[in-house]
């Protein structure tokens, strides 16, 4: 490895590939990234993949050719990030991955929310308030992105014991499909008493849905955004299984520091996730 | 008036043809309809029936503007960026203070200018319409993030009448809806009844004609494009609405819904053949694909199966019966 | 109206085309354009309707200076231009396609169609055109759209009306209509101006002549002071012997035969061709003559009957099987069927026999450049190199491409509907040369074409066709224009 | 011989025409890298160009097919969806127990039947190209996704060829880069010197009179759909290798970049004209962008703009030069 330790903080250079900044998370979650680096005086270079693994693997070569120090690597898929990281690897250039894993290639730490313990909140939340056997939706990310994966696969530990999910259909995170998806479910499922939606943009498009319908369906979201705050406390979100995207960002430059520094990190350090309800 | 019993004689040949023209896709549609309800009877419901007429206003008054600008042989691929562009500037008018309906205002017109700069790439800068369409998607989807951050916009405040716009309802019908349908008439005045319509028409057929028959060609296509770029920001403004807020992304890859449903709806992608009444039947079948393959329960993934296959099948009988 | 043009120039990028033309058009008056493919005819009118601008010169209407912006412009004072190219929107209706860019408007600025049907039924009882006002202009025949607009133009109510070839689609029947209303346009004060490349036409309706050449105007003349010989020196440069050369025909065993050929225009069609022989083909604008050829080459489906080439049945699915058994099909309309106008002329004779040059899988440029260079030079195309691009060739030199084209398959039959089409008459003889060097060398050729004089002066045999059936044939020795015209309008 | 003099003289005119046409293109390139060197000379460094080659590699391919497809005046928008399914089918094979160049060859050859099934709609059909393969890229995502069940196809194994493929290097040059010269030398040669190379030109020069002169329009159409469908799968081979993985989502709106790449090397979208060279400059014209935008550190948003306006003028310079 090459002896950056020797360099000072502030000749260091981040490199942050973002998968998507055209979602709100990924936005706190790159700012988190900037305003840490810089209130340490480094700089860092962003480029964002625009939901493109391709056009990932192609940014992450470009922030090594402008020889940056360690990696911040947001990836939009953990099975198509490898090479990547693989070939950061072969030149000595530390990687930190952010909110989504890397299957291969060595990673210095991954820092992020657990997905699939999020989704089991949710579940379980849904169960304490309606009780066992209610009839449940649930609205899915992208489909193939980890985070609509492991929030599903979470949400389905529980929910397949103890509720009915009479419906599952793909909105993609987006709040436009999030509402015609949400109002084509409940003309299907008029009976249905709650609805998941593995982030916060789609439980809004729902909740608009559910609005012009006139019935009463929970909703409950997941990201914590401040859209959904507001909705929480107007009383019209149920839920939101908040993350801490900024925070992610915060202890990923600190990671990085620590690595570059020479300084153990952990394998995995998490983002707390915390249940927002109206009574937070 | 001799000769009045002849054309007569024919036109009944001709009149029965362009019934069928129509019928086609109509006859889709209604095949698509009955399947449906019979699977899942839920579908007729009145209320259904709201919400599905809720749900194809936007791409219905996109796919309205696209007859316009496909009738003059071209295309316009930046219809879903104007919508996203245009709705961020309206949200951000109005969290700046704007009276809401104005913001509405200023927001179609920018639309409309957005076109207009298409329509002026095509003409002055004699540039295909697919790529300058696809440029300025490009370059519109850019501003939109550049302006909003990537942001949504929210906080667009609770005026009654700007809710009314997306959400609300007028004599029980949605507000989308009636917008919708108001459009429509008002375009297919303009499109079948008055010159402008015409000369719409005879740009697709035979530019060189048309410019020789001393239509301003130039003109009536810029106007066209400022037209879609106009109602895709109406779109916008309802999309705005409906959310409560602008989104970033909003209306991506609509382009390929409207022009789809143009297609459906039998006009060709060569100009100068079609009519507005056929989109309206065009948006409806995927419209009712939408919604009646989620009432079904059809996964999302075989959805589009169905959808590619829907597409092909209906066009093909199209060609068969026009053959 | 009166107009002058003095001394106008005219060029396209380097292409100086217009070097200093005048003309003057009198009120009332008939007055030839006549001059080679290429000449400026077209473009001098373009000139003057303003579609396209001068670049020197100066135009005079009534004695004022005026220069007309758009085609449009010039037509609202007047003056109304019934183009060479048919401008004809396929998809519309006959009626839509004659009010485009002028519809009668009631209020609200709503068209009022029930004034246009009137107005067009007008239009075409004057004609004596009983054509649908509904049917698609598209599947009108060449001829049929040409009528449709000359009742456009007649709809304007002009003061000037430049026809360019109107009648290069029309048959004899169509074109003394067309001729009678000319004549009553005259006696209402009405100048027309008539380019068309058929002498016979100009003698017969003209008051005046100019002969254009290279750009300029060599002379202008009362038709009475001066006769074809001189008008055809004038427009060629040099003298030309007869119009049609003289043919030494002796032809051969049957080539090619049809039997009882059927398809969706024609029934029954029955003829045959000798090797070295030319069979016209006359009959009025629609009767199916091009269909029937259509037919024979493949290109729309044949319901029932037989063709056989050199005794031998074959069948015929698609152009491709055509031209692989020797036979070459010139289409009535070369830049819409004929030619690659963007293509060099080299790349479009190539066409059909490309395979030929490549052997071994690649095309061996230097065979492909030496034969059609040596086309090029039999067929004396008018050209700088074989790269030309065609749609840059004159309409005649166009039309010598098309035959190049086919003359390199080393074809056994040739079928040429309209061969000279708009083609001047020096062009012309160099065609029917041409002909006449394919025949003996032992092609059979059929020749659709609805000038008579051609019909006459070119063919061994004449069929006539009327609707869609073959109503007679005629050897060349007794061969009328009027016996031709009766079979052709159904009679005995 | 005589006449070979006086051809030359005027060659000499279309030679010195058809080099500014070639030139044109080149030139905005040129501009480009000096630009974006002078302003971060690292971009200059060979390690970047030869990444640079790599990245491109993917579009090339793509971009090569399309040019054929334009030339016939068509257009293909489901490559990006075609690279999906085959790159998904070859991942399936290869997780299966397929040697994993044999899986690719197949994978390839799927995805030359994907595209022949555009172009028998297109010919037998008798469909527009853009609503054809507008309806397939529906088609042919919504299996990728029941095939995938929208999970990345992951555990490809470790053979040295299959990783080599997308990742390897070849005397020093990345083998996808080799890939693609020599993808483009072939079809260089096909396109230039070869009947099949002409009867495309031909095909979209007019296509009646192509067909006239024995052309068999039909075959020629779905063989150039084939090989467009065939060049998106080996791109999607490469994709996988480098992602050592499939991507259900993969390609997305890779047509629109093809597409792009097409335009800017001076292909016209109404067919008949146009060079495969000029393909591969507008190809490396995005490239650059793409990789000097980053390099220089300019936002993503920002990025579009740019990449829109630079679609803009680069293609309005073509309009007036050849004007
Ligand atoms: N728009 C144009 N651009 C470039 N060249 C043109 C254009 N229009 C005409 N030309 C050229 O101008 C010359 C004169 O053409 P024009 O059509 O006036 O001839 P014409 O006398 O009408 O011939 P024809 O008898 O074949 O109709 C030709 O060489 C033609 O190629
Ligand atoms: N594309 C078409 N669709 C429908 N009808 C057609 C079409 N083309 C020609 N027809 C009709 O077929 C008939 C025969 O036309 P065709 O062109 O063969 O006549 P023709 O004898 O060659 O006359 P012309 O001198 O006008 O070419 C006409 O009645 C014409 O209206
Ligand atoms: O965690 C993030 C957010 O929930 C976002 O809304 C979608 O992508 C996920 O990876
Ligand atoms: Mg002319
Ligand atoms: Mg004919």
């Amino acid at each position: 490895k090459p002896d950056q330790g020797e360099k000072k903080i502030e000749d260091l250079k981040i490199g942050l590939s973002v998968s998507t900044l055209n979602n709100p998370f990924f936005v706190s979650l790159k700012d988190g990234v900037v305003k840490e680096a810089e209130a340490l005086g480094i700089e860092v270079k962003v480029v964002d993949a625009q939901d493109d693994s391709a056009k990932q693997i192609n940014d992450v070569e470009d922030l090594i050719q402008q020889g940056v120090d360690v990696l911040l690597i947001n990836p939009t898929d953990s099975a198509a990030i490898s090479t990547a990281v693989q070939s950061a690897n072969s030149i000595g250039i530390p990687v930190i991955t952010l909110d989504r894993s890397a299957d291969k290639g060595e990673v210095e730490a991954l820092v992020a929310s657990d997905n699939v313990k999020g989704g089991e909140m949710a579940a379980k939340y849904i169960v304490q308030q309606l009780g066992e056997g209610a009839l449940v939706a649930e609205l899915e990310g992208v489909p193939g992105a980890s985070a609509t994966r492991e929030r599903g696969k979470g949400f389905h530990n529980i929910a397949d014991e103890k509720l009915q999910v009479v419906a599952k259909q793909a909105a993609d995170f987006d709040r436009t499909k999030g509402l015609t998806v949400m109002e084509n479910i409940i003309q299907a499922n008029p009976d249905i008493k709650a609805v998941f939606a593995h982030n916060d943009e789609m439980a809004l498009g729902a909740i608009e849905a559910i609005n012009s319908s006139g019935k009463e369906i929970m909703v409950i979201g997941f990201d914590g955004n401040d859209d959904a705050l507001k909705a929480i406390e107007a009383g019209q979100l149920e839920a939101t299984v908040a993350q801490q995207p900024d925070l992610i960002g915060q202890l990923a430059v600190k990671a990085g520091l620590d690595v570059v520094q020479g300084k153990k990190v952990e394998e995995n350090i998490p983002a707390p996730l915390k249940l927002v309800t109206i009574e937070e | 008036m001799k000769a009045n019993s002849e054309v007569l004689q024919t036109s009944k040949g001709n009149l029965l043809q362009s019934v069928t023209q129509k019928l086609g896709p109509f006859l889709g549609l209604l095949i698509l309809v009955v399947f449906v309800s019979v699977m899942n009877p839920s579908f007729l419901e009145p209320l259904n029936i709201l919400n599905l007429l809720r749900q194809v206003s936007i791409n219905a008054l996109i796919a309205f503007g696209m007859t316009f600008v496909i009738l003059t042989g071209g295309i316009d691929l930046s219809v879903g960026a104007i919508l996203a562009l245009s709705s961020a500037l309206t949200a951000g008018m109005i969290v700046s203070g704007f009276d809401p309906m104005l913001a509405i205002l200023i927001g179609c017109l920018l639309g409309a200018i957005f076109g207009a700069v298409n329509g002026l790439l095509i003409t002055k800068g004699k540039m295909a319409p697919f790529i300058a369409t696809l440029a300025t998607m490009t370059l519109f989807r850019g501003l939109t993030l550049v302006y909003t951050e990537g942001n949504p916009i929210t906080g667009l405040g609770d005026n009654i009448l700007f809710q009314l716009f997306g959400r609300g309802y007028f004599l029980g019908i949605p507000v989308p809806a009636v917008t919708m349908i108001v459009t429509f008439i008002v375009l297919y005045v303009l499109l079948h009844k008055t010159p402008f319509g015409r000369q719409t028409y005879a740009i697709g057929g035979n530019e060189k004609a048309a410019l020789i028959s001393g239509i301003k060609v130039p003109r009536v296509k810029v106007l066209i494009y400022s037209l879609s770029g106009f109602l895709a920001a109406l779109s916008g403004a309802i999309l705005t609405s409906r959310l409560n807020s602008a989104q970033p992304t909003a209306g991506a890859s609509y382009e390929l819904d409207a022009i789809a449903a143009v297609v459906l709806g039998g006009t060709s992608l060569s100009g100068g053949k079609g009519r507005i009444f056929g989109t309206m039947i065009g948006v409806l079948i995927i419209g009712v694909l939408n919604n009646g393959l989620n009432l079904l329960g059809v996964s999302s993934f075989y959805q589009q199966v169905v959808k590619g296959i829907v597409i092909i099948i209906a066009v093909l009988l199209d060609r068969k019966k026009s053959a | 109206m009166h107009i002058t043009m003095q001394g106008i120039y005219k060029a396209f990028g380097t292409n100086q085309v217009l070097t200093g033309v005048d003309f003057e058009l009198k009120e009332g008056e008939v007055h030839a354009l006549m001059g080679e493919n290429g000449a400026g005819k077209s473009t001098m009118m373009n000139v003057l309707t303003g579609l396209h601008s001068l670049d020197q010169g100066k135009i005079f209407v009534d004695g004022k200076e005026m220069y007309f912006k758009n085609p449009k412009e010039a037509e609202q004072a007047g003056i109304t231009f019934i183009h060479q190219e048919l401008n004809i929107w396929p998809e519309m209706s006959v009626l839509d396609n004659m009010f485009i860019g002028k519809e009668p408007k009631k209020a609200f600025g709503l068209v009022d169609s029930a004034k246009m049907k009137s107005l067009a039924q007008e239009q075409f009882a004057r004609l004596d055109v009983s054509l649908p006002l509904d049917k698609e202009a598209g599947s009108c025949s060449v001829g049929e759209q040409q009528m449709i607009e000359i009742a456009k133009a007649l709809l304007t109510k002009a003061k000037v009306i430049i026809m360019d070839e109107p009648t290069a689609a029309l048959t004899e029947r169509e074109i003394q209509k067309l001729f009678e209303v000319i004549a009553s346009l005259k006696k209402e004060g009405v100048s027309i101006v008539y380019i068309s490349h058929r002498m016979e036409e100009i003698f017969a309706i003209c008051d005046r002549i100019t002969v254009m050449r290279d750009g300029k105007t060599v002379d202008t003349k009362a038709i009475p002071e001066t006769n074809f010989e001189e008008v055809v020196r004038k427009m060629v440069g040099r003298e030309l012997t007869d119009r049609f050369p003289k043919r030494d025909s002796k032809p051969g065993e049957t080539v090619f035969e049809v039997k009882n050929l059927t398809g969706k225009a024609f029934r029954d069609v029955s003829f045959s061709v000798r090797s070295g022989e030319i069979v016209g083909v006359s009959g009025l604008m629609g009767a199916g003559r091009t269909e029937i050829m259509r037919g024979i080459f493949g290109l729309d489906p044949i319901a029932s009957g037989e063709v056989l080439l050199n005794g031998k049945k074959v069948t015929i699915k698609n152009a491709n099987q055509a031209v692989h058994l020797g036979i070459g099909f010139i289409t009535e309309d070369r830049k819409d069927e004929g030619l690659v106008l963007d293509f060099s002329i080299k790349d479009n004779i190539a066409l059909p026999s490309l395979y030929s040059f490549a052997p071994k899988g690649l095309i061996q440029e230097k065979a492909e450049k030496d034969f059609v260079d040596m086309l090029i030079k039999r067929l004396t195309v008018k050209t700088e190199s074989a790269e030309t691009r065609v749609g840059d060739l004159s309409g005649g030199n166009q039309q010598k491409v098309v035959i190049a084209k086919w003359i390199g398959i080393g074809p056994k039959e040739l079928i040429l509907d309209e061969p000279t089409r708009g083609v001047d008459v020096g062009a012309k003889r160099e065609i029917y040369q041409l002909m006449n060097e394919l025949t003996n060398r032992g092609v059979a050729i059929i020749m659709v074409s609805s000038e008579l004089p051609e019909v006459l002066g070119m063919s061994d045999r004449i069929l006539v066709v009327h609707e869609g059936k073959i109503a007679g044939e005629l050897p060349q020795e007794t061969a009328t224009q009027e016996n031709i015209m009766t079979l052709a309008t159904g009679g005995q």
